[in-house]
């Protein structure tokens, strides 16, 4: 059981966009009173970055970090993630 | 199209049972064969695709009601028909139908009972559990047949209560009447009255699938048609949503009963013979009501001023035709092919008005004119 | 609407399972009932399908709508083998006319009999034994007096299947040929009387 | 083109339904509703043309939070349903979620008829090894020798393959994946809903509460994980010998042939029905 | 062998059954889950084996009662457990073992109805179901349980009662009864009362597994002791073989009825509480009665002659314990958790003596007492 | 060593019943009678020991004519009396004899569950294409295309194959023969007979009266001898293209396996749970 | 369809006694009250010896012929056929 | 055999599901019933099981046998959260007694109340928030006094699973300490006296 790996679950397909040449971020939502504090999300982030608060419900640790496998949301039985990619908040036609 | 079928013909009691829920618009037959009903399947498995229509046979009976809900849902008025053993096992799925108020038609052609029984000779043996059959209080309708252009135009009948009170009918039929050969006029489409489910006018926004009218029935929209709804056999809300709450839990229940106490002028149906200044009478329905005709002609010919009530509805039991009867006579003769399972319903109304004899076969064989006027002659 | 029994007129086609004596009883009610317009009632006994056995159908015939839709005095009994003759004679009313197969049935019971060899006739003259019940429901036809030979003719080609019309045709001209040949007049009433039975 | 669950929590589920829904904390029943959005999204079919019916059991209640037609019969007969409403409207895109149970026990008899028939309908089983509704009861599905609160002694008999049972009993589509695989999942479901044909989806799911719990198997994480170590694609399983294989799920399309579909055929009874007419 | 379960527990109706059985000496149970009746089940699959008796979860309800059936012709008592959609799905099965005269015992735990309805709220609404589930006209015993040690004493004498008649006897239940716990005595096995079927005594070939004996009882061989004889469904003669002649359909009926009937005094079973002077009655059972009880004592503190009569039996209706009370009150009360079931059957025998008034609760709640004093103190 | 009919007639018939049976001439439920008889005759067991159980059928009828331990059930649910009745007493041989339509359209969950269970009961399925008894339904083995009193158009469903679900289902053995085929018929019933564990013995036989008539299949000599030209052997199909099986009935044994059996397995419960004692 | 074939059918075993010096004689008796005259026996005799009656029932032609196959006992549905050895007239040892 | 209201003692446990107050309450029941051989009644709500929601267990004891098994009016209602104390504080007798735990409930509706902090002590005391219902089990019987305390922790042995007896036992015993700290006629009357409610 290494939970513990870095790399996405294997069967899971690639981030949604893929390798753009800048780094694309996500926001990751909980929608706090639909959670109950199962811990999937936590569990299977492949970057680990999902932590429990003290009530057992999740909040994500390093934004940044977050690769936007969707892994999180696909997996949470209560609809309670949603994960977007961040607006960018520079020019439009940089993308 | 096929061709209108507006014409007189020979037809057997199963036969006309086929045509009438063809005429009264019936669309799907979902059926698993049994004597003595087979031949409704054989004859719709036949005609239902020349209409347009769908016939099935699934895997057994159990199927069979599952599928005809599913049907009736979808928009498309339905049938299934069996004989005791089926109808045994239809039950639990038929309570589905009451209780998420479904329409539909169920055809229980009686063979003798209990269990395997006597498969192909007539009995009455299933009239109460026509009733009681299914587990909890539910409203039903449960029609009798005893000829073959009866079973023509009470299949027709029992569609438009059907329709009309979203309640699943009972068509009990025995092996009698399904088997005899009658010559029945079937009329153009145009002649049939047809009752049709009210659907919805209200935007879906609007829409509560189990919200009374002012006679405590429901609009219905068929699956497909924008209202999208819920339809549950769990206690359920004006939303059809499941519910605990006793109050709503209260008004389930009092609306499934007031929809059918409200109808009764419509659903209670009987046909009087010679009853006028009868002294004694018979209180018959199905094959053996023909029996009864026949005695009731034999004892007045032998100066007894006797009369028959023949039921058409056994349940909601016709207590207000009944009655009168009670009180005008002297004594009433219940004859039945089985233990005497509408007496029990006359003796239950009769307030002592009047003397309830009981004349029941369990032998397999007819009730005859022949003892039925021997008895109403000693009554 | 009284109605008395004077106005029925009660037939049992009997004999063994196989010979297509429910064919013949319901082309007879088809024929009295839609054809000719007369209230009928068909019935028989019915057992085990396709398993043989003794097997019996009954046409009730009334100007009146029929309420007891069973046979109770029979006017006329075909029987097309010696167990249903045995079997059934005694439901005769008295005045009644027992019918029968003369291939089959060697004892009468009764001397108001027509003995018919419709068997023989059918595999002798037609070439299929099969036909034989159409045989003697052109006899009874005739013999009950109580429907049209046209109306037999019609309702017998609307359920025959296909292919085999001409020769049930003929099988049933036939059976009516040889019962005209029958003085029905002649015959004596019944030796059984009311009473005895 | 992934759906967001925001999307499928304003589009799908009934704004009137109190959420958070029944199941429990972790329940492999809201990953497999999750996936079924997300196919019936990605194949734009409105609403009102999705049919969603189910039995009785804990994934019978799938049907009361979604906004489509929805059906919640008996346990155990959410095919015969299911059946009379596609054959009534072959139009409407019917869709049957069951439980283990509800499938296969009581309902087994309807399965593989379903899958003889070929009706066109798609039928997802959320398999998790025990009637999870009643209490933790042994359902086909439970492995020999498994705990339940009817075998404190050890489980005696042997367990169904669904997706096994489907091939043989006639399906034209089975597939198999677990809930940690929810991305094949809903891939599966939409081939399945796409198929001509009665489609089987098997999706082996967690009830941590009434089984997992019961059998040393930890609680939805620890079964999930598990999922992802014990399953193998269908393309790797075809590698491996029946000893590796052992113990292992195998996920991935089982079976997709082409057979006459019986909304069709009866189509084409009509047009021999009329042109019949008269005499039969 | 386990050791001996001679002391006081306290345990759910449930479990109290579950006990009831293995003390009557049943040794087979055939289930499948269902809300509320489970832990009998549950309780079953852990005691069985250790009583060396088999307890199998089936595939359905229909395949439950078909193997108690299968294991009582075996020789070994068998009980099944459910609740109303189970109980709508035996009732073929039910049917068979009324005709084949197999003893077996089936509880059903009642929740609200119809259909799914409520499963987890207490409810009375399959008792006309009890008598008239399955087609054709059949013997059946109903039986209903109010307190735990009920569960467990009641459970034996179904057994008794189903060995002793050969007839499927049912124990009604429901939720409140089931899931309540109280203290039980649990007797040594030599303090409890067992009847067993009569074996036959005549050598093999001289046994007519279907010939009555005085009481119309015949005597039962099992499978595999020496007696091979034929069961079927079908109405048979007294060799078990099918019959079509009408003297034995008839002998057939007339021995299922009568071997009832003739055991009235020992069937039917009530309770008198404060009936010596009452002239005011509640005629209740299940749990109802447990309300009516404090009702009574209530009303009698309010100086109403109140009276309970609590029904243990019933069907066959125990009109004979009836009738008195209805006789000798003024006004007899009969509360259900239904639309009114067991109140039919008290019309039914209430030949003008007194009123019956109905009071019906069907929103999931228990009737409290104080809605049944409130009712006792108009009457 | 082949044992004559008339010993049959004197050993096993009933002599109180009439004789002879209800069958039609020439229906293959006598043949396979026969054949059930000499394979018990040749196990030497006594008929004491022995329970004949069926369903409602044609088939249905012949435990009424043995003199065995007979039960006639319900229809479809011959093998959960069959469970009960073995259950109660292990010791009992216990043989149950089905209808195609029995055994499979309404009782086919008991059928799958039977074998998935691995109950120690022989199967018998007399598979004659049709439901017989009613007058010539069509039954889930009714092949696509067919004619019947249900299906004048030609049947849109597929067939099941019954030997094939029952080994999928988990047999512990599953064989297939045709009535033409009695010697090898009654050779597989005496070896599913003394298998432990659930057995299927599938007889393909003729109901030329309501299938054979109305499909051009003659009458029971036509099928007997289609049945002869149509078989082949496990032996040869394994030498034989998809190609060249269609059309033709393989016979022989399709599965024989070693699996643990419920009587079996029930035996040691009632250890462990002696064992166990007070508390669980 | 060759049902005129001489062989026995291909998959009966060979005849009860199998090929002893002597010939072996059959009897084969026919129960008549059982029989209904189905035609199995008849179409399927190897040696094609059962011939039908008048009323279609079987009747063996010529008895000598038989071979003990018994596939006409196997087959009949009524058991209406007995085929046994014909007992030796000749001397016990003689076999 | 007169029965009065006077003789039965009615407590209710509730809280939410999963704090184990059915369990609670059964072995309460045990107790009184198995041990001190009083006449008990123990029902429960019953809902769709392991998933959450409102709990609530009774026990009626009596020293006759019990009529109706469910409380009317309650001798002492234990709380274990907010929602269970407001839900149902008004099926307290007049003089019944409210326990709650105190780590859960904020706001008491009446003063004739005890507060102790059950779950705080099990999690922190026994280092297993789980066993907070045998703390307030113990606090209950003390609070009761209608079982003996020996009798309590018989039952309680009973009923616990295998390995968890030491662990039960001492939350058993520190809830009975608690309570025992707790002066019960120092307490006021309810607030809300009978004909308000
Ligand atoms: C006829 C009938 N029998 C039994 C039940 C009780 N029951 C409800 S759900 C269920 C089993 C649920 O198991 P499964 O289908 O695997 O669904 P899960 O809860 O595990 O999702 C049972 C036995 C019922 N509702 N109806
Ligand atoms: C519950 C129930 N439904 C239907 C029937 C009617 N029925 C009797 S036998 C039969 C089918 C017989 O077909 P099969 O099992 O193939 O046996 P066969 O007659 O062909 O030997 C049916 C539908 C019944 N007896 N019970
Ligand atoms: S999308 Fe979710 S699972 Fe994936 S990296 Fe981001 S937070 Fe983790
Ligand atoms: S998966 Fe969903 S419900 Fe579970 S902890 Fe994460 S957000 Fe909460
Ligand atoms: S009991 Fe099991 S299946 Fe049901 S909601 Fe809980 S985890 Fe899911
Ligand atoms: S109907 Fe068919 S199966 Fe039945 S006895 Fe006749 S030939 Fe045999
Ligand atoms: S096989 Fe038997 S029944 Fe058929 S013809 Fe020959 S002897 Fe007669
Ligand atoms: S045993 Fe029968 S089949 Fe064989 S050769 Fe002799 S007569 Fe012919
Ligand atoms: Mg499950
Ligand atoms: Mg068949």
């Amino acid at each position: 059981m290494t939970a513990e790996s870095e790399k996405p679950p294997v069967e899971q397909s690639p981030p949604a966009k893929p390798a753009s040449r800048k780094k694309t971020h996500f926001n990751v939502a909980f929608y706090r009173d639909w959670c109950k504090a199962c811990g999937l999300c936590m569990a299977f982030c492949p970057k680990k970055i999902i932590l429990a608060d003290k009530n057992g419900k999740p909040m994500v640790k390093e934004p940044d970090q977050c690769i936007g496998c969707r892994f999180c949301e696909m997996h949470c039985p209560d609809f309670a993630i949603t994960v977007s990619e961040r607006q960018p908040k520079r020019r439009k036609d940089d993308a | 199209m096929p061709e209108t079928p507006s014409k007189r013909q020979l037809l057997q009691g199963n036969e006309a049972i086929a045509h009438g829920a063809l005429a009264a618009g019936c669309r799907f037959f979902a059926g698993y064969p049994i004597t003595p009903a087979s031949e409704i399947s054989e004859q719709l498995a036949t005609l239902m695709p020349r209409f347009g229509g769908t016939f099935i046979q699934m895997e057994d009976e159990i199927a069979s009601m599952g599928a005809i809900i599913g049907a009736s849902l979808a928009g498309v008025k339905a049938m299934t028909a069996t004989s005791g053993p089926g109808f045994s096992l239809i039950q639990e799925n038929l309570g589905y139908a009451c209780a998420a108020e479904v329409p539909c038609v169920v055809v229980n052609v009686m063979r003798g009972g209990p269990s395997t029984g006597l498969p192909t000779s007539p009995a009455q043996g299933d009239v109460q559990m026509a009733r009681w059959g299914t587990h909890g209080d539910h409203p039903i309708i449960v029609l009798a047949v005893s000829t073959v252009s009866d079973c023509f135009t009470t299949t027709i009948k029992a569609f438009n209560l059907s329709e009309q009170f979203r309640v699943p009918v009972i068509i009990l039929s025995d092996e009698i009447v399904a088997h005899t050969r009658e010559c029945v006029e079937l009329p153009a489409p145009e002649e049939v009255y047809i009752i049709n489910r009210i659907r919805p006018n209200v935007p879906p926004e609007w829409y509560k699938p189990y919200e009374g009218d002012s006679r405590g029935i429901p609009a219905m929209a068929s699956f497909g048609d924008g209202y999208r709804h819920h339809i549950t056999g769990l206690v359920h809300d004006d939303h059809g949503f499941p519910t605990e709450n006793p109050g709503e839990i209260l008004n389930f229940h009092q609306r499934l009963t007031q929809k059918i106490t409200r109808g009764f002028p419509e659903i209670m149906m009987t046909r009087s013979y010679r009853l006028e200044d009868a002294e004694v009478a018979i209180i018959a329905y199905g094959s053996v009501a023909r029996s009864a005709m026949r005695a009731v002609e034999e004892a007045r010919q032998q100066g007894i001023r006797a009369g028959l009530l023949q039921l058409i509805t056994l349940f909601p039991f016709p207590r207000s035709h009944v009655t009168p009867v009670l009180k005008h006579c002297r004594a009433v003769l219940v004859p039945e092919m089985n233990m005497g399972q509408i007496s029990r319903e006359v003796q239950r109304v009769n307030q002592s008005f009047c003397a309830v004899v009981k004349h029941n076969r369990v032998d397999g064989q007819v009730i005859t004119p022949d003892e039925l006027s021997t008895r109403l002659i000693k009554l | 609407m009284k109605k008395n029994q004077a106005s029925r007129y009660e037939i049992r086609f009997s004999g063994s399972g196989g010979q297509g004596l429910i064919t013949a009883a319901v082309i007879f009610a088809e024929a009295v009932g839609v054809y000719d317009c007369q209230f009928v009632c068909q019935t028989q006994s019915y057992g085990p399908e396709a398993r043989g056995g003794r097997s019996k159908a009954e046409v009730v015939i009334s100007d009146a709508p029929i309420d007891y839709p069973k046979a109770r005095r029979l006017d006329l009994l075909l029987a097309m083998n010696q167990a249903a003759c045995d079997a059934y004679f005694r439901d005769l009313s008295p005045g009644g006319l027992l019918v029968v197969d003369a291939t089959l049935v060697e004892q009468y019971p009764t001397s108001r009999i027509v003995a018919i060899p419709f068997t023989t006739i059918a595999k002798e003259e037609l070439g299929r034994e099969m036909v034989a019940n159409m045989v003697a429901l052109g006899a009874v036809g005739v013999l009950s007096g109580h429907v049209h030979a046209a109306s037999l003719e019609k309702a017998l080609l609307a359920r025959v299947p296909i292919g085999t019309e001409e020769l049930n045709q003929k099988a049933l001209q036939r059976g009516m040929t040889e019962a005209a040949k029958v003085q029905l007049d002649t015959l004596p009433r019944s030796i059984f009387n009311d009473d005895e039975v | 083109m992934s759906v967001s669950a925001q999307t499928i929590r304003h589009e799908y589920l009934r704004h009137n339904k109190k959420f958070p829904h029944v199941w429990c904390p972790g329940c492999g029943n809201g990953i497999v509703m999750a996936a079924l959005l997300r196919a019936i999204y990605r194949m734009e079919l409105s609403k009102d043309e999705v049919v969603l019916t189910s039995g009785i059991g804990c994934s019978g209640r799938m049907p009361t939070y979604l906004d489509f037609n929805t059906l919640h019969s008996t346990h155990g007969r959410a095919l015969t349903f299911a059946t009379g409403v596609k054959l009534a409207n072959p139009a409407l895109n019917v869709v049957v979620v069951m439980g283990d149970g509800d499938a296969t026990a009581i309902g087994g008899n309807h399965f593989i008829h379903a899958a003889r028939r070929n009706l066109n309908l798609t039928a997802i089983i959320i398999n998790n090894s025990i009637y999870g509704m009643t209490g933790g009861q042994y359902s086909p599905t439970t492995p020999f020798g498994a705990q339940s609160t009817t075998s404190i002694y050890g489980h005696i008999e042997h367990a169904f393959s669904i997706a096994e049972l489907a091939v043989t009993a006639g399906a034209s589509f089975v597939a198999r994946s677990t809930v940690y695989h929810a991305q094949l999942l809903d891939k599966l479901i939409e081939q399945a809903m796409h198929k001509q044909g009665f489609a089987v989806v098997e999706v082996i799911s967690n009830c941590h509460v009434q089984y997992g719990r019961r059998n040393q198997l930890g609680g939805a994480v620890d079964m999930l994980k598990s999922y992802k170590e014990n399953s193998v694609t269908v393309a790797r399983a075809a590698q491996l010998t029946p000893e590796e294989l052992e113990g292992k799920t195998t996920i991935g399309v089982l079976a997709d042939r082409q057979l006459p579909v019986s909304t069709e055929e009866y189509e084409k009874i009509r047009l021999r029905a009329e042109q019949s007419g008269g005499k039969l």
